[in-house]
């Protein structure tokens, strides 16, 4: 593949004991120390590496277990135990499960996707992204080899507006003005999350991994500082109609974000008198009603549309629906209207794993923004106590730029290499083909309908088993 | 095992109170086993030291590390990459360990940490006890496989003494008689009269052949 | 909290006692702010005097553990081991002439369950009637 | 008669006193014993009666001393500690007193691995320093170790030895610092052969002002040939026989080797009258008890001075 | 075909645990107070408890049933010196799908080759959906037959290759040397000879250990072609196509260089430490035509062997499966998304493809349109771990299932997870490390594989005598003796 369309990842120590999800209660009381003693057993040699972390009070060796229980099956006195952790239960929260939290800090370490072996583990399927599957191709489709650089399969995407047709002269040029796009490796869009013990360094750390990765930041205009300035190209600012001077907006800056208003028009129209080749996208929360935004932004001439879900991959006004349905929504609308091409669609909204990239990609987005998940990978615990003004336990605020920065790409790069698998897997060479392709999804509840609704009938007196 | 019991803190207190930078050396063997100085009583060591150390406004750099054994050479000499660190080493090995510390780093005191007890057995959870004396001239077979030698307060050879009351030794009552035991053992399996003869006085000389006992190998030996 | 002197409480807790959650202890944090460092372990026998040292020496004034109520170890004997263990560091601390209030324990109970908020409260005052650690000055 | 030591009397005195060795049997016979004290008789102003020495079961130094004592002699009971406990050393101490036994000298003892019952548990109990110690506190404090207070203290003059010539050689001196500081009054030295190292030894003692605080007497043995000569050099731990001295044995006939002997021990006798803070000398003529008179004679010093 | 057969089931022998302390549900303990009377010995029916040289302990705890136990000794005993709790450390076991109670009612029939007793969730799991929602319906009092038929008719297209019967609907899906050690190859194979039924070599080739049990091995041909020679094709009756695995469908294999030892390189012809790829697709398969190329040129080799054809499950598997029908397979065998794995991407195990549940009614359903379901053997697997999820899926339409992941919990898997880090499997079963390997011997693993066949074998005929069926072969495809809990 060419190393243009690699992110090149290499591992970055954590700078805190990770939370691990067993810990192991080792008694030493009544210990026979027996001469092949089970803890030097250990095939991973945890014990010999075992160490206190005094500021968590977390030992390391809880860390370090496989969970493969040979010393809790084999020590004569039953003297080790497996336990659950309490740390890990408490972190996050239903969607920033910790295990989603684990697995993003160490794709965040490693730039690793994450193998295992054995089967999935894991529920029959479960709400929003996970109520999908993507699909595969077999012998009588052709497929794709991508993962182990054979084939190369593109994850590049455009932001804008992109013709119906090309129009050529009569010496095979293009007539008019070439199409005004702005062109990212990947269709992954960083966003700052609005919470987190983030400090300017973070910022920085994240605008770097954002240049390293060849795609955008989208933050707050009132957090780009002096420092930030010169990484115009590389900022999404947010730019609040009141209270921010668009004089603010970077030079060299080429796509800015408004939250939607009534009076979108006038806003775009002030910011497009100053700078007339900047991009602007328009944010709308995922909410009822949202479609008809889309429509009237997409006929009023805004080529990005960014639809804001919850952090919880929701609705932001109803819990219950989920961001996979609004982003198919908003994209069969702009179908129908015949006005799908003439917009890009962005989404955002408690995106955690890689397979949410691409299964948003399926019902409906262009390109998808990832916010939390990069302040996880810097050891966030989702804790949330930042929000009561409590420390933050991995002191977030202290990391180097070039530490977040590393963090980012390796994460980013992992699931760069996760969405060229699924890909892979489906047959398709090219992200933008992959837009809105629900005939390469698989949707539980119709399956799950169509496979299981018939089947017997409860009578008196039967019994199940 | 070799038994030990960690030294009063003042007293240990007392010895490092000349030295800055001090190595806090456990032993993973015989002193770990009866939870005296292995490594997780080293770290406690350390750390009470060092918490000594805060209270008392003094700067001294107290850090710990475990062999596997103090008493081989081989083990000590890992110490080698680390040694010039310390200007002492507080060691929590046996006195067997201890010497052998002291004897390859001679540039540094070695301050042992523990009292050295004795030959014992594992009776029960946290319950040693004294079985042998290392007399190099094993005569269990005599008796019962209980040791005169090791466990009877007078080391008699040849019966109880008149100060045995109820199996309980004169000298304390909480010590078994080590001759009362004898004779049960050798009543259980018919062999008192093995008793009726008597045994002539022992020889120390494998015990106290003058300096320290040696065992030369040749078949183990380079 | 009683005037200007600050004291730092590490407060490890079996998780079998006191309905905690992760919300209970962050509102904790926020009550009593740094003063309160809350450890959450599997069982209190988990706990080695290690773990109190470290603390005392580190950033404690004082230590306390909460443990489940006699016979209700889900380890048998955590709590027993808990408690031994205990008493072993208060000899080793008062050895080196530091109060041996400054370890305490409290054995939750199972007629009366009262809230980690509770419990620490009242761990919150008794470390109040003992002076700033010599430790930390 | 004098219930005091002579011995001490002859020091206090200023004078050079003259000391002798003297094995008793292994046996129970006390004649054996009388004949020594009459051979000895008004040649020395003390006896020195060995302790099992070599670990060799003998008659024991606490009997034989009552029989010198009997015998009008001035005894020195020598007591080593290898054979008894602390207990059993303070008994014999209060025993010894009781007996008229004025002078101890207070020893280690030959291992008994050198003995011919190697089999034996060595005691150890307490060592030699210690045991001055503890001699000193009964006599002095009228106490025992355990601090309880005796009824009477015992009455005896306390004496310790010392050997210039084992190793390591600076901390000799060292060693016998504490043996006086511990309370010996006298000290015997080792048998003496390599007169330079002696000088050496004895100067370092000076210099540490310790000829000032106990009485040193210079110990010697006369040789029967040159055989037991290179014996005593290799054989016998702490023993320094210069070869210049072997082979001077060497160099006479054989029936002339005892008298060479005797000449180099009456030599040895006048270097040591010349060697400042010397307050006597010791004779262990080993078994050879009858030439003592001879030595002491071609040695000039005799008669033996009355004191007190 | 008579359902009578000289064939004879070996005879369950219990095969304890190779750890000291088996994981159970419940924990005894007992304080120092205890006055070894005995009477726990005495009344316990499980043998929890033993007596020695008049001490009394605890043994097998893993065996207590807590509070199941009809007369629990913790009540019996005269000085309360017993009590009985649940084993913390049983809930830090298991996972959705395999829960801890699977697991231990699992570890139980590879033991005693019979059912857990009481107390144990041994036949669904807790994923939520699929298997684990879907119930088997009993109406009346079932039959009293006693003759149950289990065996499987491998070849329905009765052209000229083999004839093969199998005594029991479940044969052993592909593990490869490299994968797993070859103790746990020869372990299944043995198993597979004693069951009357057949194992498979997966990709990386065929060990000579496995020769012995040729009549019993199915060879797999995959996109690696690792180990594929003339003569491996022509040493069995069945060779299988493996276009894709379940848990990574769409994807390639990856043998990490670590685990390429010297036995791995030397069976795969490949080089020491240098990791393995096995690419997807089979690049010279794009079509159904492709395919028959590939079918014909196996037939050529061995024109008696039977095909599988090993395919996973997307939205078309249908077609896929017809397709396979008209390449000339025997045997269609569909591997659903949940299947296990030595090592796949997680992205790939849970959100490729789909479940098996879902596949084989949409085959089932095709192949009988076609009119050719008479003509293929359906096998499944993917996520089949019990007895009851063979039944279920039958009953959807599938003729026999595939095992693999339950075969390593028989052999006592505790589904770390880790089977592709370091040295392998830390418990000697999916390793290719001497030193791990050795954690476990053949006979060990044969016995305890067969036991648990044995128990699937006796709930299968318990669960045909209460549907009233007298074969196997009556539950394919009869939904209608299953019910989904949540369209009740």
């Amino acid at each position: 593949m060419p190393s243009k369309y690699m992110i090149h990842t290499k591992p970055v120590p954590n700078r805190f004991q990770p939370v691990s999800k067993s810990g192991i209660i080792a008694w030493e009381e009544g210990c026979l120390k027996c001469a092949v003693c089970v803890k030097k057993r250990c095939v991973y040699n945890v014990y010999d590496r075992r160490g206190i972390d005094s500021h968590h009070m977390i030992e390391s060796i809880d860390n370090l277990c496989m969970n493969c229980y040979s010393c809790v099956q084999n020590c004569p006195k039953e003297l080790i135990h497996k336990s659950l952790n309490p740390e890990f239960n408490a972190m996050g929260d239903s969607h920033w499960s910790p295990p989603i939290i684990v697995r993003l800090w160490n794709q965040s370490q490693t730039g690793k996707i994450p193998v295992s072996g054995a089967g999935y583990p894991g529920p029959f399927s479960g709400p929003g992204f996970d109520s999908m599957w993507t699909d595969m191709s077999e012998i009588v489709r052709p497929t794709r080899d991508g993962i182990h650089g054979r084939e190369y399969i593109s994850t590049a995407v455009d932001l804008g507006k992109t013709p119906e047709h090309l129009i050529f002269n009569g010496s095979d040029t293009l007539e008019g003005e070439p199409p005004s796009i702005i062109d990212i490796p990947l269709p992954i869009i960083l966003k700052m999350p609005s919470f987190g013990a983030i400090s300017t360094n973070t910022i920085k750390g994240w605008a770097m991994g954002a240049r390293r990765l060849g795609t955008l930041i989208a933050l707050p205009m009132k957090k780009i500082d002096s420092v930030l300035e010169d990484r115009g190209d590389c900022l999404m600012p947010l730019v609040l109609p009141k209270g921010t001077s668009v004089g603010n907006i970077p030079k060299n800056a080429k796509i800015i974000e408004i939250p939607w208003t009534e009076g979108w028009q006038e806003v775009v129209e002030d910011i497009k008198g100053c700078f007339p080749n900047l991009f602007v996208s328009v944010r709308i929360p995922m909410a009822e009603g949202m479609e008809e935004k889309a429509l009237s932004l997409a006929r009023g001439g805004i080529s990005i549309i960014h639809l804001e879900g919850s952090l919880m991959s929701r609705f932001m006004d109803n819990n219950a629906r989920n961001l996979k349905d609004g982003i198919r929504s908003v994209h069969i609308k702009l179908v129908e209207e015949n006005i799908r091409d003439g917009v890009t669609l962005l989404a955002s909204g408690g995106l955690a794993m890689a397979e949410h990239v691409a299964k948003a990609i399926i019902c409906g987005a262009d390109t998808v923004f990832v916010d939390f998940p990069i302040l996880i990978a810097l050891e966030c615990r989702m804790c949330r106590r930042c929000t009561k003004g409590l420390s933050c336990p991995v002191q977030i605020d202290t990391a180097s730029p070039n530490w977040v920065a590393s963090r980012v790409v390796n994460l980013i790069g992992a699931w760069h290499n996760q969405l060229i698998e699924v890909m892979g897997a489906m047959g398709i060479r090219d992200a933008r083909r992959l837009r809105g392709e629900v005939g390469r999804a698989m949707f539980f509840d119709d399956m799950d309908r169509t496979a299981f609704e018939s089947m017997g009938q409860v009578e008196e007196g039967c019994e199940l088993e | 095992m070799i038994t030990g019991e960690q030294k009063p803190i003042d007293e240990i207190r007392e010895m490092i109170a000349p030295y800055k930078r001090i190595l806090v050396l456990g032993c993973a063997s015989c002193v770990a086993e009866c939870a005296a100085g292995g490594e997780k009583e080293t770290a406690m060591l350390a750390s009470t030291l060092r918490i000594a150390a805060k209270m008392k406004g003094e700067d001294v750099l107290i850090e710990e590390k475990t062999l596997d054994r103090q008493c081989v050479r081989d083990f000590v000499i890992l110490l080698d990459d680390i040694i010039e660190k310390y200007d002492a080493v507080l060691s929590l090995g046996c006195g067997a360990g201890v010497q052998a510390v002291a004897e390859m780093f001679t540039e540094v005191p070695i301050i042992p940490a523990i009292n050295t007890e004795f030959l014992g057995e594992t009776r029960d959870q946290g319950y040693w006890l004294e079985s042998c004396l290392g007399c190099g001239d094993c005569m269990l077979h005599h008796f019962g496989g209980i040791c005169p030698v090791a466990r009877c307060s007078k080391q008699l050879f040849n019966g109880p003494c008149g100060g045995a009351m109820d199996g309980r030794c004169e000298i304390n009552p909480d010590v078994e008689c080590a001759w009362h035991l004898i004779v049960d053992r050798l009543t259980k399996f018919g062999a008192l009269d093995r008793l009726e003869n008597i045994y002539p006085p022992k020889d120390w000389s494998k015990k106290q052949g003058g300096g320290p006992r040696k065992i030369v190998r040749e078949d183990q030996q380079k | 909290m009683t005037g200007e002197q600050k004291r730092t409480l590490a407060l490890y807790y079996c998780q079998n006692v006191p309905a905690s959650g992760e919300r209970e202890r962050q509102d904790l944090e926020e009550k009593y702010g740094g003063n309160i460092r809350l450890f959450p372990v599997p069982c209190s026998g988990r706990l080695e005097p290690i773990h109190l040292l470290l603390a005392l020496e580190e950033f404690a004034d004082v230590v306390y553990i909460i443990t489940c109520p006699e016979g209700t170890c889900r380890y048998s004997e955590g709590n027993k081991r808990a408690k031994k263990r205990v008493e072993m560091t208060r000899t080793i601390i008062a050895s080196i002439g530091l109060e041996v209030e400054r370890i305490g324990m409290i054995i939750g109970s199972k007629e009366n369950p009262i809230s980690l908020a509770d419990h620490a409260r009242a761990a919150m005052e008794r470390t109040l009637r003992l002076p700033p650690s010599p430790v930390h000055n | 008669m004098n219930n005091s030591s002579k011995l001490k009397r002859v020091l206090e005195g200023g004078g050079f006193a003259v000391t002798a060795e003297c094995g008793p049997p292994k046996g129970a016979n006390s004649d054996v014993v009388l004949k020594k004290a009459e051979m000895l008789r008004n040649k020395v102003d003390a006896v020195n009666v060995t302790d099992n020495q070599t670990a060799i079961v003998r008659m024991s130094s606490i009997a034989a001393c009552s029989l010198l004592k009997t015998a009008g002699l001035d005894p020195v009971l020598q007591m080593v500690v290898r054979d008894r406990n602390r207990i059993a050393l303070q008994s014999d101490i209060l025993g010894a007193s009781a007996l008229g036994i004025r002078n101890v000298l207070c020893l280690s003892g030959d291992h008994h691995i050198f003995g011919n019952q190697p089999q034996a548990m060595g005691v150890f109990d307490l060592d030699s320093i210690q045991f001055v110690q503890v001699v000193k506190m009964m006599r002095d404090e009228g106490k025992i170790l355990g601090g309880d207070d005796l009824s009477q203290p015992p009455d005896l003059f306390i004496g310790a030895a010392a050997n210039p010539f084992a190793d390591p050689f600076d901390f000799r001196v060292i060693r016998l610092a504490k043996k006086i500081r511990a309370g010996a009054d006298f000290i015997q030295t080792q048998c003496i052969y390599n007169l330079y190292r002696f000088e050496r030894w004895m100067g370092m003692a000076r210099d540490m002002g310790l000829t000032d605080k106990a009485y040193i007497l210079g110990g010697v043995t006369p040789l029967k040939s040159p055989g037991m000569a290179k014996y005593m050099k290799t054989k016998v731990s702490g023993m320094d026989i210069p070869d210049e001295l072997i082979k001077r044995m060497e160099g006479v006939p054989k029936d002339k080797q005892r008298e060479e002997g005797i000449n180099i021990c009456v030599e040895t006798i006048q270097r040591l009258r010349e060697v400042p803070g010397i307050k006597g000398v010791h004779i262990m003529a080993i078994e050879w008890e009858e030439v003592v008179g001879e030595i002491a004679e071609r040695a000039g010093l005799l008669p033996r001075p009355v004191f007190g | 075909m008579s359902s009578q057969s000289d064939f004879q089931f070996p005879e369950a022998v219990r095969t304890r645990s190779r750890f000291r302390n088996p994981i159970g549900k419940f924990r005894v303990n007992r304080t120092g107070d205890c006055i070894a009377c005995g009477k726990c010995v005495e009344i316990c029916p499980h043998g929890v408890h033993v007596e020695r040289r008049g001490r009394v302990f605890v043994e097998n705890n893993y065996l207590c049933v807590g509070t199941e136990c009809p007369e629990p000794c913790y009540k019996t005993c005269p000085v309360q010196a017993l009590s009985v709790r649940r084993n913390p450390v049983f809930d830090t076991l298991g996972d959705f799908r395999w829960t801890n109670e699977l697991l231990a009612g699992t570890w139980y029939m590879a033991e005693f080759g019979e059912p857990p007793p009481a107390g144990l969730e041994y036949k669904v799991g807790n994923s939520g959906g699929g298997f684990d929602k879907l119930r088997l319906i009993f109406k009346g009092n079932g039959s009293r037959l006693e003759d149950i038929d289990l065996n499987l008719e491998l070849n329905r297209r009765n052209d000229n290759a083999h004839r093969i019967r199998i005594e029991f609907p479940v044969y052993g899906g592909g593990m490869s040397y490299g994968s797993v050690s070859v103790t746990t190859m020869v372990s299944r194979a043995r198993a597979a000879a004693a069951l009357g039924t057949f194992s498979c070599t997966g990709e990386g080739g065929y060990p000579d250990e496995l020769k012995p049990y040729d009549d019993h091995m199915i060879t797999q041909v995959a996109t690696g072609l690792f180990g594929v020679k003339e003569e491996t094709i022509q040493r069995v009756k069945i060779v299988e196509f493996k276009y894709a695995q379940g848990a990574k469908p769409g994807l390639g294999g990856h043998l990490l260089g670590d685990k390429v030892t010297p036995g791995v390189a030397r069976m795969r012809e490949a080089v020491v430490g240098y990791p393995l790829f096995s690419p997807f697709p089979f690049h010279s398969v794009y079509s159904v035509e492709d395919h028959k190329k590939h079918v014909d040129w196996i037939k050529s080799i061995n024109p008696k062997a039977l095909v599988s054809v090993k395919v996973s499950t997307p939205t078309d598997v249908d077609m896929v499966a017809v397709g396979s029908y008209y390449a000339g397979a025997h045997i269609i065998h569909l591997d659903g998304s949940y299947g296990g794995t030595g090592a796949a991407p997680d992205i790939a195990k849970k959100n490729i493809a789909m479940p098996i549940e879902y596949a084989v009614p949409k085959v089932h359903r095709f192949l009988q349109e076609e009119g050719v379901r008479d003509k293929m053997t359906v096998i499944a697997s993917g996520g089949i771990r019990t007895p009851h999820d063979v039944a279920k899926i039958i009953a959807l339409g599938a003729d026999g299932v595939c095992t693999g992941t339950a075969d390593l919990v028989a052999l006592e898997c505790v589904r770390c997870q880790n089977c592709e880090s370091g040295r392998g499997c830390a418990r000697g079963i999916a390793t290719t490390d001497p030193e791990l390997s050795e954690l476990m011997n053949i006979e060990w693993g044969t016995q305890r594989i067969i036991n648990m066949y044995l128990a699937w074998r006796k709930e299968l005929i318990r669960i045909l005598k209460k549907l009233g069926m007298k074969s196997i072969k009556e539950l394919t495809g009869r939904a209608d003796c299953l019910i989904h809990l949540d369209y009740m």
